[in-house]
C-alpha cells in the first residue's frame, strides 16, 4: 500500500476550510477520495477544490436515483493533474423537488452533463441555458433514467416483436416432430 | 463529304470516345484498386454503372435549369469532342475542324462547367452552392496557367488551328512537348486539376460536401453525368494529345497516348489527399503559372 | 425473319436488362445507423473489398440504391432514415443489418430502439448476427443481387403501394411528424 | 466585403465526413464556420437503463456495445468496478491477458483511426490500406474470443478463457507485420506535403485551457502535456512495462495529434511484446463467480478509468448490494471532446477542416449517448 499523504491532506484541509460543510470524508483507495457535501454548499466547494487544490480536470458528473431514500445523489468527480488524485464529492438532491445549481461557469463542459441529468433524471438545473433535448426527441414520458420508469412496459406499450418467438422456444420439438424423429425421454426436459 | 459521311463520322466519334472514356474510368478504377491493395471492380464496371442510372425509374423536380444542367454538360462535352482533330491527315475523323479552333475550344470548355454551376445551384443544397463557389475558384485558379500555355504554343508556332499544329509536329517528327516544354509542364500540372482528381478534388469533396454540386442529381440525371464525363474526358485527353504530344495517325495511337496521359494524373491522385480551395489555387498559381510565364517568354522571343 | 417480338415480350428483355444492370451496380448510401456500421469499412476495404463485387458508397441519397441499416434504430434516427429512403431515387433496396433489425436483438427491452424495421421501411434482406461478419455482408448483398437478378426486391414498390399502412405505424413512433410528402 | 448573412449547414447524420450517427450544425460564413452545435442521440439505447435490469453477469455482455470502435476499454472498466466493490482477486496470467486485449485494441483503433483521418483528408489509399490490415489484429481476437469486433471477453474475476496453443508466436508475428506497415503508412500519409498543409495549424486547442476543458488522451497529449491514465492511475500492471508518454508534439493542431497516434501505435507494438515476455505461461485465468442469477455485489461505489485509444474511460460503478447493479455511468472520452470541446473550436475554422478536426479528435457518437 503506497503512503496516502495527499489524500489524507487533501481531507485534512478540506474539513479545515468548510469545517462541518463537509461530511462523510474518506479515503476509499489510493488515489480516491470521497466527500460528502450539501446542495448549498457545492459550488464553493468545487471552485476550491479547483482554485485553491488544483483539482482542475472535470472527469464526470454521475447521478443515481436512490428511490427508496427519497433522494437523488449527484457524484462530481475532480481530477487532480499533478498529484493525480481523483476526488469524488457528493450532494443530495430531493428527489421530488430536484433542483440542484448550475456549474457550468467553473467547467464549461460540465453544460453536457448537466443538460443530459435534466433530460435523463428531471432534475433542474438552475440558470442552465442550452436546448432542452439532448439525446430524445419528443419524449413525454417520465424522464427515462428514474427508477420508476418501466422501460419493459414502455415498450410493451409502443413496439411490437415478431411473432415467432414463441415457437423457438421449444425448437427441438419442433424440429423432431417436422422429421417424425422420436424424442428419448431423458432428453424431453433439455428440448425447451 | 457528304453529308451522310460527316454524321458517320460525328456519331463514331462519340460513340468511340464514349465508350472508351467509361473504359479510361474503369481502369482507373482498377488501377487505383490494385495500389489500395485490393482487387478491385471489374473494368466494364461503369457501363453497369450507367445502364443502371439510366434505368432509374423516378427524378425530382427543382427547376428547369436543374433539367438542363446535364444536358448542357453533355452538349458542350460533344461539341468539344467534335472540334478536336483526331487522326492526323485523315478527311473523315477530322470532324468539325477549322482555323482558329483552339480559341473556341478554350471557351467550349468553360461553357459546360458554367452551365451545370447554374443547375446545382436551382437545386437549393448548401452543399452544391459550396461545391459550386469552389469549382468556380479552382476553374480561375486552372485556367490561368492553361490557357496561358496554349497562348505560348499559339504564338509560337503562330497558328490557331490544331490541324495545323498536329501537321507541323507530324511533318518534323517531333512533339511540341519538346519544342515547348515549359507550356507542355504547365498543362501537365494542370491536368489534375481539370479533371478534378486529388489533390484538386474539392469540389466532389464526399467528406466535406457530400457529393458537391451532384448531391441533388440522382438516377438518370447522374447517368448523363457519367456519360458527358466521359466524353468530355476524353476530348480534354485528346485535345492535349494533339496539342503537345504530335497527334495521333490512328484511332489506335490515339487511345495508347490518351490513357498513357490520363495515367498521370490517376496516380499522382492515388497518393494525394485533397486540398483546401485557398491552397488549391495557390498551388495552381504557383509553378503552372510560373512555367506557363517561361513558356510564353520562349514563344515571344 | 417473320418473327417479331411482341409487347410483353420485349418488355421481358428490357426488364432482364434492367435488372441485369441494377444487379450489377449497388451504391450503398453512406450512413451508418448503428454499431454495424464499423464492420462496413472492413467490407468495403482491402480484405473483403466489396467493390469487386460492384458495391460502392455513395455520399447522399439521391444517388444511392441500397440502405443499410446497420444495427438497431433509435426512435429519433427513424425519422432521418425515413427522410433518407424517401429521397432515394426508385428503384432503391434496403438491408437489414443484424438482430437489432430483425427482432430488437439484445436492446428488446429498451425503450429507445424499434424492434422491427419492416414495420417502418421494407426490408429485402436481413443479414443476422450481431455484428454480422464482413463475409454475411458480402453474403447479404450477393443474395440482394440475385433477388434483384430475379425482380424480386420490390420493397420500393410495396412501400408506394401501403404508404397509408407504413405511415400510420412511422406516426404511432414518431410524435412530431414535421415531414413533406413522399417524393418530395 | 464582409457579408453578415449565415448559411446554415447540417453536417450528417447522413453524411460522408461525420464519424459515426451524430449532427454538427454549422453556421457558415462564405467558407468559415461561425457556430457549430452538436445534436447526438441518434444512437441512445439506454444502456444505463437497461443494465439496472439486467443482472451483473448480463450487463457484463452489453457493455462493450457502449464503444464500437474499442469495446474492450469498457469490458475492462466493468470488470475492474465490479472486482473493486467486491473485493475480487484476478489471477496474475489474467491481468496479463488483459492487458494484451487492452493493447491488441488499441492498435486496432489507431489503424482505423489512420484510415478516418487520412479519408476525410482526402487520402483514400491508406484508409484501405490500414483497414485492410486491421482486418489481421481481428483475426486474433477472433481466435481468441470468438468476435471480431465484440469480444465478451474479460469478465469480472479474470477473462473468459486462456490464450490458444500458438497463441503469442501469432500475436508476435501480426505485430511484425503491422510495423512494417506502418513505415509505408508514414511515407504516403505523414510525408506527404498536402497532408501536411492540411493539418497543420487546424483545430488549434490552448494548452493552457485543455484540462480545464475536459481534454484528454492523445489532444492533451499533444497539447504538450503529458498525461496517461496507464501512467497516473495505473491499473493491471502498467507499471511493469515501459513506455514513453509523448509530450514532445506540443503544437496541439491536428498535426500535432497525428503525430502523437503514430507515435502511440508504436509504443503499443512495443507494449504487446513485453507482455508476451513477461507473461506466465501457466496458471488459472479466471476465479469462479457464484451462480450469476444469485451474485450479490455488496453496497458499495467505484469510479474506474481506463485509457483508450481515444482518452481516459471512465466507469462510475454503484451497487446497491442486490443481483442487479444499481448505476453505471459511463464518460466516454468522446462525450467532452465531441460536445463542448468541438463546439468550441470548430469556430472560425474553414469548413473543409470539420470533418478532419473531428476525426482527430476521436469524437465517437455511440459513448457520448450510450
Amino acid at each position: 500500500m503506497a503512503d496516502l499523504t495527499y489524500e489524507n491532506k487533501v481531507i485534512l484541509e478540506m474539513r479545515e476550510h468548510f469545517r462541518d460543510k463537509i461530511i462523510e470524508t474518506r479515503v476509499q483507495r489510493e488515489r480516491r477520495v470521497v466527500m460528502r457535501t450539501s446542495k448549498d454548499n457545492i459550488e464553493s466547494v468545487l471552485l476550491f477544490l479547483k482554485e485553491k487544490m488544483g483539482f482542475l480536470h472535470l472527469s464526470h458528473i454521475g447521478c443515481v436515483d436512490w428511490m427508496e431514500e427519497n433522494r437523488f445523489e449527484i457524484v462530481y468527480i475532480l481530477w487532480h493533474p499533478q498529484e493525480k488524485i481523483n476526488v469524488l464529492v457528493k450532494v443530495d438532491i430531493d428527489r421530488l423537488n430536484p433542483v440542484a445549481p448550475n456549474i457550468d461557469y467553473i467547467w464549461p463542459q460540465a453544460n453536457t452533463y448537466e443538460r443530459e441529468m435534466r433530460e435523463m433524471f428531471g432534475i433542474e438545473f438552475e440558470g442552465l441555458v442550452g436546448p432542452r433535448e439532448l439525446i430524445l426527441e419528443d419524449w413525454d414520458d417520465l424522464p427515462p433514467m428514474r427508477r420508476d420508469f418501466d422501460t419493459l412496459h414502455y415498450v410493451m406499450e409502443n413496439y411490437s416483436f415478431r411473432s415467432g418467438r414463441e415457437d423457438a422456444q421449444n425448437v427441438r420439438e419442433v424440429i423432431a416432430n417436422r422429421t417424425g424423429e422420436e424424442i428419448p425421454e431423458f432428453a424431453k426436459k433439455y428440448s425447451r | 463529304m457528304t453529308f451522310w459521311q460527316t454524321l458517320g463520322a460525328v456519331l463514331l466519334t462519340i460513340l468511340i470516345a464514349f465508350i472508351s472514356g467509361l473504359f479510361y474510368m474503369g481502369i482507373r478504377r482498377k488501377v487505383i484498386a490494385r495500389i489500395q491493395n485490393r482487387y478491385g471492380p471489374p473494368l466494364h464496371q461503369n457501363f453497369l454503372d450507367v445502364m443502371k442510372l439510366w434505368s432509374k425509374e423516378s427524378n425530382i423536380h427543382h427547376g428547369i435549369m436543374q433539367h438542363l444542367a446535364p444536358l448542357w454538360m453533355i452538349a458542350m462535352g460533344v461539341s468539344t469532342l467534335l472540334f478536336i482533330p483526331i487522326v492526323y491527315n485523315s478527311t473523315f475523323w477530322a470532324n468539325f475542324t477549322f482555323k482558329g479552333d483552339l480559341i473556341l475550344l478554350l471557351y467550349l470548355m468553360v461553357f459546360g462547367s458554367l452551365g451545370f454551376a447554374l443547375g446545382a445551384g436551382q437545386t437549393g443544397n448548401p452543399n452544391s452552392a459550396i461545391g459550386v463557389t469552389r469549382g468556380l475558384s479552382q476553374m480561375v485558379g486552372f485556367e490561368i496557367p492553361w490557357v496561358m500555355a496554349l497562348i505560348a504554343v499559339m504564338i509560337q508556332y503562330k497558328t490557331t488551328s490544331l490541324t495545323d499544329l498536329v501537321a507541323w509536329q507530324q511533318q518534323h517528327h517531333t512533339w511540341i512537348a519538346f519544342q515547348q516544354p515549359f507550356a507542355f509542364l504547365a498543362a501537365l500540372l494542370v491536368i489534375p486539376a481539370m479533371f478534378r482528381y486529388s489533390p484538386y478534388d474539392i469540389v466532389i469533396a464526399p467528406s466535406e460536401l457530400a457529393s458537391g454540386p451532384p448531391s441533388e442529381f440522382g438516377g438518370k440525371y447522374m447517368g448523363l453525368m457519367m456519360s458527358s464525363g466521359s466524353i468530355f474526358m476524353f476530348a480534354k485527353l485528346a485535345l492535349i494529345v494533339d496539342i503537345f504530344l504530335g497527334g495521333a495517325t490512328s484511332w489506335l495511337w490515339m487511345i495508347i497516348k490518351t490513357l498513357s496521359l490520363y495515367m498521370i494524373p490517376v496516380l499522382w491522385s492515388a497518393i494525394n489527399p485533397r486540398y483546401r480551395t485557398e491552397q488549391a489555387i495557390w498551388s495552381l498559381w504557383r509553378w503552372p503559372l510560373i512555367f506557363a510565364v517561361l513558356g510564353l517568354i520562349i514563344a515571344s522571343v | 425473319m417473320n418473327y417479331v417480338l411482341n409487347d410483353r415480350e420485349s418488355a421481358k428483355i428490357v426488364e432482364f436488362i434492367k435488372n441485369f444492370a441494377r444487379k450489377n451496380s449497388l451504391w450503398v448510401l453512406a450512413y451508418g445507423t448503428g454499431c454495424g456500421a464499423i464492420e462496413i469499412p472492413p467490407t468495403m476495404t482491402s480484405r473483403y473489398d466489396a467493390e469487386r463485387f460492384s458495391v460502392r458508397g455513395a455520399a447522399t441519397p439521391r444517388q444511392a440504391d441500397v440502405l443499410l441499416i446497420t444495427g438497431y434504430l433509435s426512435v429519433k434516427t427513424l425519422k432521418r432514415v425515413i427522410r433518407s429512403y424517401e429521397q432515394m431515387q426508385d428503384p432503391k433496396y434496403v438491408i437489414g443489418f443484424g438482430s437489432c433489425t430483425i427482432n430488437g436483438g439484445m436492446y428488446w427491452d429498451s425503450y429507445n430502439t424499434i424492434k422491427q424495421l419492416d414495420l417502418y421501411i421494407p426490408v429485402d434482406v436481413y443479414i443476422n448476427g450481431c455484428m454480422p461478419r464482413p463475409e454475411a455482408v458480402l453474403a447479404g448483398f450477393a443474395k440482394l443481387q440475385e433477388l434483384i437478378g430475379r425482380g424480386q426486391a420490390n420493397g420500393w414498390r410495396h412501400y408506394k403501394e401501403n404508404l397509408e399502412w407504413y405511415r400510420q405505424n412511422q406516426r404511432k413512433l414518431i410524435k412530431n411528424w414535421k415531414m413533406p410528402d413522399y417524393n418530395w | 466585403m464582409r457579408n453578415e448573412k449565415t448559411t446554415t449547414i447540417y453536417l450528417g447524420p447522413q453524411h460522408p465526413g461525420i464519424t459515426g450517427n451524430m449532427m454538427v450544425k454549422l453556421e457558415i460564413q462564405g467558407d468559415t464556420v461561425v457556430k457549430a452545435e452538436t445534436h447526438i442521440g441518434y444512437l441512445h439505447r439506454g444502456f444505463e437503463k437497461l443494465m439496472e435490469r439486467r443482472n451483473w453477469l448480463q450487463s457484463f455482455t452489453i457493455v462493450c456495445r457502449i464503444c464500437v470502435p474499442e469495446p474492450d476499454p469498457n469490458e475492462e472498466n466493468y470488470a475492474r468496478g465490479v472486482e473493486e466493490i467486491e473485493g475480487r482477486e484476478v489471477p496474475e496470467k489474467a491481468r496479463w491477458i488483459r492487458m494484451l486485449v487492452l493493447e491488441l485494441a488499441r492498435i486496432q483503433a489507431y489503424l482505423l483511426w489512420y484510415g478516418g483521418q487520412s479519408g476525410s483528408a482526402g487520402l483514400y489509399t491508406i484508409g484501405q490500406w490500414s483497414v485492410g490490415d486491421r482486418n489481421y489484429v481481428l483475426d486474433l481476437f477472433e481466435e481468441l474470443t470468438g468476435g471480431r469486433v465484440y469480444h465478451m471477453y474479460i469478465w469480472p474475476g479474470g477473462v473468459r478463457r486462456d490464450l490458444p496453443k500458438g497463441f503469442k508466436s501469432r500475436v508476435a508475428k501480426v505485430m511484425d507485420y503491422i510495423e512494417k506497415r506502418l513505415d509505408d503508412y508514414d511515407r504516403v500519409m505523414f510525408d506527404n506535403a498536402v497532408f501536411q498543409k492540411r493539418t497543420q495549424g487546424i483545430g488549434y486547442i490552448p494548452p493552457e485551457k485543455a484540462i480545464e476543458w475536459g481534454v484528454v488522451g492523445p489532444p492533451l497529449r499533444a497539447a504538450g502535456i503529458a498525461s496517461d491514465v496507464r501512467k497516473d492511475d495505473p491499473y493491471e500492471f502498467y507499471d511493469q512495462v515501459d513506455f514513453v508518454v509523448p509530450d514532445m508534439y506540443n503544437t496541439s493542431d491536428v498535426w500535432a495529434r497525428a503525430l502523437v497516434r503514430r507515435f502511440e501505435i508504436r509504443q503499443s507494438i512495443n507494449i504487446v511484446r513485453q507482455i508476451l515476455d513477461k507473461m506466465p505461461d501457466k496458471g488459472p485465468v479466471w476465479n469462479k463467480i457464484p451462480n450469476p442469477h444469485k451474485w450479490r455485489i455488496p453496497r458499495g461505489e467505484a469510479y474506474v478509468k481506463t485509457e483508450s485509444a481515444r482518452g481516459e474511460f471512465g466507469y462510475y460503478v454503484v451497487s446497491d448490494g442486490s443481483e442487479h447493479p444499481r448505476r453505471i455511468h459511463v464518460r466516454g472520452p468522446a462525450y467532452v471532446h465531441g460536445i463542448t470541446l468541438l463546439e468550441k473550436i470548430l469556430v472560425g475554422q474553414n469548413i473543409a477542416d470539420v470533418s478532419v478536426i473531428m476525426n482527430s479528435l476521436g469524437t465517437c457518437p455511440p459513448e457520448m449517448e450510450r
